[in-house]
């Protein structure tokens, strides 16, 4: 276990603790704008845990899994932003 | 602890660095579109620094090009995301906490065709 | 060339709606040429089949199972072929004169050629199955004769009732013939001859020994007895009646009735001679020749008065199975051809009756010898025959018949009680034949027949039954020899041992004599004082008739039915959520409590995990959590896809980049979906269901989650199977050309599968654009 | 008609790219993470993007093809493949090779093109049931009533 992964193994473990705090954002979220923001937010953590796995497992097919990710996280906010506003909560 | 090593864990704790912060950001901010701040940081620096760190580590030319593209991809999009978020929340009329300056958007938006004046 | 004749049959079945077109008797004796050319057929083959040697032909359909469409002809068979196609030949002719008004003649023609086809099959049938297949085959063709005239309520009653009584039975057969099928495996016959009939009476004594013999047997029985309409399933014979003389004349009395006959007879030297066998046959069979005689005694339509007797003497054909011997098997052969001979006759006739008299009701008839003396003429000679009087036949028969119960191997009980209902069903003959005759032909014409001004001996229309019932008069005189030649290989293969015998007339004066005489003299006696007969209670008491029992338990299933249908189709999504989750936790969860939990070994934490992956994992059930309490539709649909995504995350931490593709691809566009569904629904839940519900709902979900994880958990551990991925990982590169071994799997090694879930998807797009399209319309 | 223009103009852009990105998934399939199905849904996102943007005539101009008639073509490409093999006397969808791979594109064979009918039918599938929920008349009880919105 060298320096390198040790760290990125910290590194690993404070976004997934961020990504424990959306969650929170998630379950209160008063409006469902909010909740909108947390589903961004977390498509966001995905990518970048994504990334650093892919770099400490050195596997370069994450990086594709990590581009998709990317897009359909975009798509998704928009989608629901649009039929938010449109259908009312 | 290579340079490489050292240049990829750089970048990749200023991402999570400002990752963790949106994310608290996102918890303690006390309306909607203060945290739509918070949203955006971590959409922009975060995940681009992440993804900058870890660029290096992969060696080949194609995976490096593969990430530049992600960057700019999130360029484009994560303030888009931000905005059309921000956008319905208040056309769906969640009200600001601090009502200050006056609203330019009063009126000028038609329900009926859903567009902005 | 036995395939042939059956299969050739069945082909030209369509043949039959040519009488539609021009004259009708010329068309009937016409077609009547195909069985006929058969009959000839078959009778060429007499020579070569001697003793018990059997021509058989094969056409493979599913060799590896031993599952072909074999066909043997051997005495018993061609026996049954020959009356099978001999009287086909009469009954089509005499159907063309018989129906000459009726439009449904080219229909009526079709069926009955169709059933003759199966009829044929069922007896040339060298393998179990094929035999099956042809069993049910007859079935159905006796259901469309018997609701031929499908307008009237009894007819359409009488097919139901025959058709849920064979049919039903028929099951029971198939699951008796291929649990015979295992016990022929058991006692080690060749797996692909385990369902081949001389296989099977080859293996005959280790099937007896082994354990699969009594329900196999008991099976049988059920299935035979259902066919031959024997006593406890006798009641839908009667209720057959209602199809056109023709049909009953052919199925109901010559063939398909004899079918559960044929069976037994072929399957007795195998699984006969044990109690078992003995005792169900000589009781059952026995019954129902006493019992059928006494009924038929009482009845006044000619045709329920001569569906009794038949069904009676199925019973002592079935009686005379259960003694074994030499002299049964004899008894048996004969019995056959003589029944066949003078029953299909006196329906011919009977048809005739009813045909010219206008009524089938002995009350209404009577004074006929004065109007129809040739009628008259032929129905005593087949009378006669019946009744077993010296010169004829059915004498013949039953001096065989007696032999065979005084000689039988059984115990002395079985010996006398099958006497008896010899005795009794005899006197039973005499006194309905007497009464059928004195009524419809002697005395005075009753008042309605007096208006009928126009009754005479039909000219074409007599011709078919006059040769049986001529037979059953020559054959005795001239054709002994050749009958016992005929007969002889028949009944060796009921023996199972070849016998030759030479039947005559004379046996000098034995016991057996004594007791025809005796009966006959007892029948005469009874005759004279008919009407304290007439005195007894006419019918069965009302609980005990079967077409009622049968009745009222269609309409209960069907109540039932409607019943589980009211509860379980409500229409409301919920509900069949409901049952589903009911079903499954039921189905998988309790076997899997009782078998596979106690056996699950907690695998010790794999010594690689992470510590964030396993707090990854803790942040699922907050994600969970939010769905439950969503108050509004998006906020839910948004936890749905967190809880998506988060899967997905796990698939990239264990770097399963195509995995987490598809599931966050699903996830995002199941997203998307709900939106576009939800934008249109009412944005808030109108109405959450009660608490109670909901307390319901949480606890069942509770269980299928703990059900899930504990199933795939067991999968994770399970050491039964071993594990498929080292054979795909090593072949992926070889075999499939590509390092991705996802999806080598999904499109070379499973493409098959892919195949199926891709017109899965576009079903499901059919469907949705159906119910779409369908609503669009309506508004 | 449902207009943000910023939305409009990162979607028009988006398109391109994201249907090359899909072929790209198709293509590679075979040894990187990829395949008929995820490109074909990678496909359908990009066009539900323009849905989203433009709404369900805009989505129709995409592929300029009637998406049903889409799903129908995929699924029969599909199980066209499985038969050359029936040919050579094998068991219907074993796998046949061109010998030497293409330069460029690699080595093409049945299942490649087996996937290529997967691809073709999930997008038509996917996309088609999208239009079909976006086209549904929507009976607007809160802001404005009764007219469709798009």
């Amino acid at each position: 276990m060298n320096l390198f992964s040790i760290v990125m193994g910290i590194l690993l473990s404070i976004l997934v603790i961020s990504l424990g705090l959306t969650m929170i954002r998630l379950l209160i979220g008063p409006s469902i704008p909010d909740r909108a923001m947390a589903f961004d937010t977390i498509m966001l953590h995905v990518v970048g845990i994504g990334s650093i796995t892919a770099a400490l497992t050195d596997a370069v097919m994450l990086i594709d899994a990590v581009i998709v990710v990317a897009v359909l996280g975009f798509l998704g906010t928009v989608a629901l932003a649009r039929y938010i506003e449109e259908g009312g909560n | 602890m290579s340079l490489i090593e050292i240049i990829t864990v750089a970048l990749t704790a200023m991402g999570v660095f400002f990752t963790l912060v949106s994310s608290i950001g996102l918890l303690r901010l006390k309306d909607i579109y203060t945290r739509g701040h918070a949203v955006g940081k971590a959409g922009t620096l975060g995940v681009i620094g992440i993804l900058l760190g870890v660029a290096f580590t992969f060696g080949d030319v194609l995976t490096g090009l593969k990430l530049l593209a992600l960057i700019a991809f999130f360029f484009l999009t994560a303030p888009v995301a931000t905005h059309m978020l921000e956008r319905a929340a208040f056309l769906d009329e969640v009200n600001p906490i601090a009502k200050t300056q006056p609203n330019d958007l009063e009126g000028r938006y038609d329900y009926e065709t859903r567009r902005l004046g | 060339m036995l395939p042939a004749i059956v299969l050739i049959t069945l082909a030209l079945a369509p043949l039959g709606l040519l009488a539609r077109t021009g004259p009708r008797p010329l068309v009937g004796w016409a077609l009547a040429l195909l069985p006929a050319l058969s009959f000839a057929l078959l009778l060429f083959q007499l020579p070569q089949v001697t003793g018990t040697t059997q021509i058989r032909e094969v056409i493979p359909w599913v060799p590896t199972m031993g599952v072909e469409l074999s066909f043997a002809l051997d005495g018993l068979s061609l026996l049954f072929a020959l009356v099978i196609t001999g009287i086909g030949t009469l009954i089509i002719g005499y159907a063309g004169h018989y129906m000459h008004d009726d439009p449904g003649l080219g229909r009526f023609l079709l069926y009955l050629i169709l059933f003759m086809g199966a009829m044929l099959g069922l007896v040339l049938a060298g393998n179990v199955l094929t035999m099956f297949i042809f069993w049910e085959l007859t079935s159905v063709t006796s259901y469309l004769l018997i609701g031929y005239k499908h307008d009237y309520p009894g007819a359409r009653r009488g097919a139901l009732q025959s058709l849920v009584i064979t049919a039903g039975g028929g099951l029971a057969l198939l699951l008796g013939l291929l649990i015979l099928g295992e016990g022929a495996r058991h006692a080690g016959v060749a797996p692909n001859q385990i369902y081949n009939f001389d296989a099977i009476i080859a293996a005959g004594a280790e099937i007896k020994a082994g354990p699969f013999y009594t329900p196999a047997l008991l099976l049988i029985l059920v299935g035979a007895f259902t066919k031959s309409a024997q006593f406890p399933f006798h009641f839908w014979l009667p209720g057959a009646m209602q199809a056109p003389t023709p049909a009953s004349a052919f199925l109901h009395s010559a063939t398909m009735v004899k079918a559960g006959v044929y069976l037994l007879a072929r399957l007795a030297p195998g699984l006969g001679d044990t109690p078992l066998w003995h005792a169900a046959l000589v009781l059952v069979g026995g019954f129902t020749f006493a019992f059928g005689a006494l009924v038929a005694t009482r009845k006044d339509d000619i045709k329920a008065l001569l569906a009794y007797t038949t069904l009676s003497m199925l019973g002592g054909l079935i009686m005379l199975i259960g003694l074994g011997g030499k002299y049964a098997a004899e008894a048996v052969a004969v019995n056959i051809l003589a029944h066949a001979l003078y029953k299909s006759a006196l329906f011919m006739i009977a048809g005739i009756i009813d045909h010219e008299a206008g009524s089938r009701d002995l009350r209404h008839l009577g004074g006929l010898r004065r109007m129809m003396p040739a009628t008259a003429f032929f129905i005593a000679l087949a009378l006669l025959s019946q009744m077993g009087i010296p010169i004829f036949f059915g004498f013949v028969g039953k001096e065989l018949l007696i032999e065979a119960a005084l000689e039988s191997l059984l115990a002395a009980p079985w010996r006398y009680a099958a006497l008896a209902a010899i005795v009794i069903a005899a006197v039973g003959y005499i006194i309905a034949a007497w009464r059928l005759f004195k009524h419809a032909f002697l005395g005075t014409s009753s008042p309605t027949l007096a208006q009928r001004h126009h009754v005479a001996d039909p000219r074409g229309m007599l011709v078919s039954p006059a040769i049986p019932a001529l037979l059953s008069i020559l054959v005795p005189l001239a054709l002994l020899p050749w009958a016992s030649q005929l007969l002889a290989p028949a009944a060796s293969v009921v023996y199972g041992k070849p016998i030759s015998f030479d039947l005559a007339l004379w046996h000098g004066f034995n016991t057996a004599l004594m007791v025809s005489s005796g009966a006959i003299l007892l029948g005469i006696l009874l005759a004279r004082f008919e009407r304290p007969l007439a005195a007894l209670p006419p019918h069965l008491p009302a609980w005990a008739d079967g077409a009622d029992l049968l009745d009222r338990l269609l309409a209960g299933v069907d109540r039932i039915g409607g019943l589980i249908m009211g509860t379980l189709q409500t229409g409301q999504l919920r509900r069949y959520m409901l049952y589903n989750t009911i079903t499954l936790l039921l189905i998988t969860g309790v076997p899997f409590v009782l078998y596979v939990l106690p056996g699950l070994s907690f695998i010790t934490p794999d010594p690689q995990l992470r510590i964030y992956e396993a707090f990854a994992a803790a942040l699922i059930p907050i994600a969970v959590v939010a769905a439950i309490r969503a108050e509004s539709r998006l906020s839910a649909i948004i936890s749905v896809g967190v809880v998506g995504a988060m899967v997905s995350l796990f698939f990239i931490l264990f770097s399963a980049p195509d995995l987490a593709l598809t599931q966050l691809l699903i996830e995002v566009l199941s997203t998307v979906f709900l939106l576009l569904v939800f934008s249109i629904l009412p944005a808030r839940f109108a109405n959450l269901s009660s608490p109670a519900t909901r307390m319901r709902d949480a606890i069942l979900s509770g269980m299928v989650g703990l059900l899930v994880a504990g199933l795939v958990l067991a999968t994770a551990t399970t050491t039964i199977f071993e594990p498929l991925a080292p054979y795909y990982l090593e072949n992926s590169l070889a075999k499939g050309k590509g390092q991705n071994v996802v999806n080598v799997i999904l499109v070379d090694f499973r493409g098959f599968d892919t195949m199926g879930e891709v017109t899965v998807l576009l079903t499901a797009l059919l469907g949705i654009y159906g119910l779409l399209r369908m609503r669009r319309e309506k508004q | 008609m449902y207009d943000s223009i910023i939305l409009r103009s990162v979607a028009r852009l988006m398109l391109p790219i994201l249907l090359m990105l899909a072929v790209f998934m198709l293509l590679r399939g075979h040894n990187l993470p990829g395949g008929g199905f995820i490109g074909g849904l990678v496909a359908s996102c990009a066009i539900i993007l323009q849905l989203v943007a433009f709404g369900p005539e805009a989505a129709r101009r995409v592929l300029r093809v009637n998406y049903l008639g889409l799903a129908a073509f995929g699924v029969f490409f599909a199980a066209l493949w499985g038969l050359p093999s029936l040919i050579g006397g094998q068991p219907y969808m074993t796998s046949l090779w061109i010998p030497e791979p293409i330069p460029g594109v690699g080595k093409i064979g049945t299942p490649v093109l087996f996937d290529l009918g997967v691809f073709f039918g999930v997008i038509g599938v996917t996309t088609q049931i999208a239009l079909l929920l976006a086209e549904e008349r929507r009976p607007r009880e809160t802001h404005d009533a009764g007219t469709p919105a798009t």
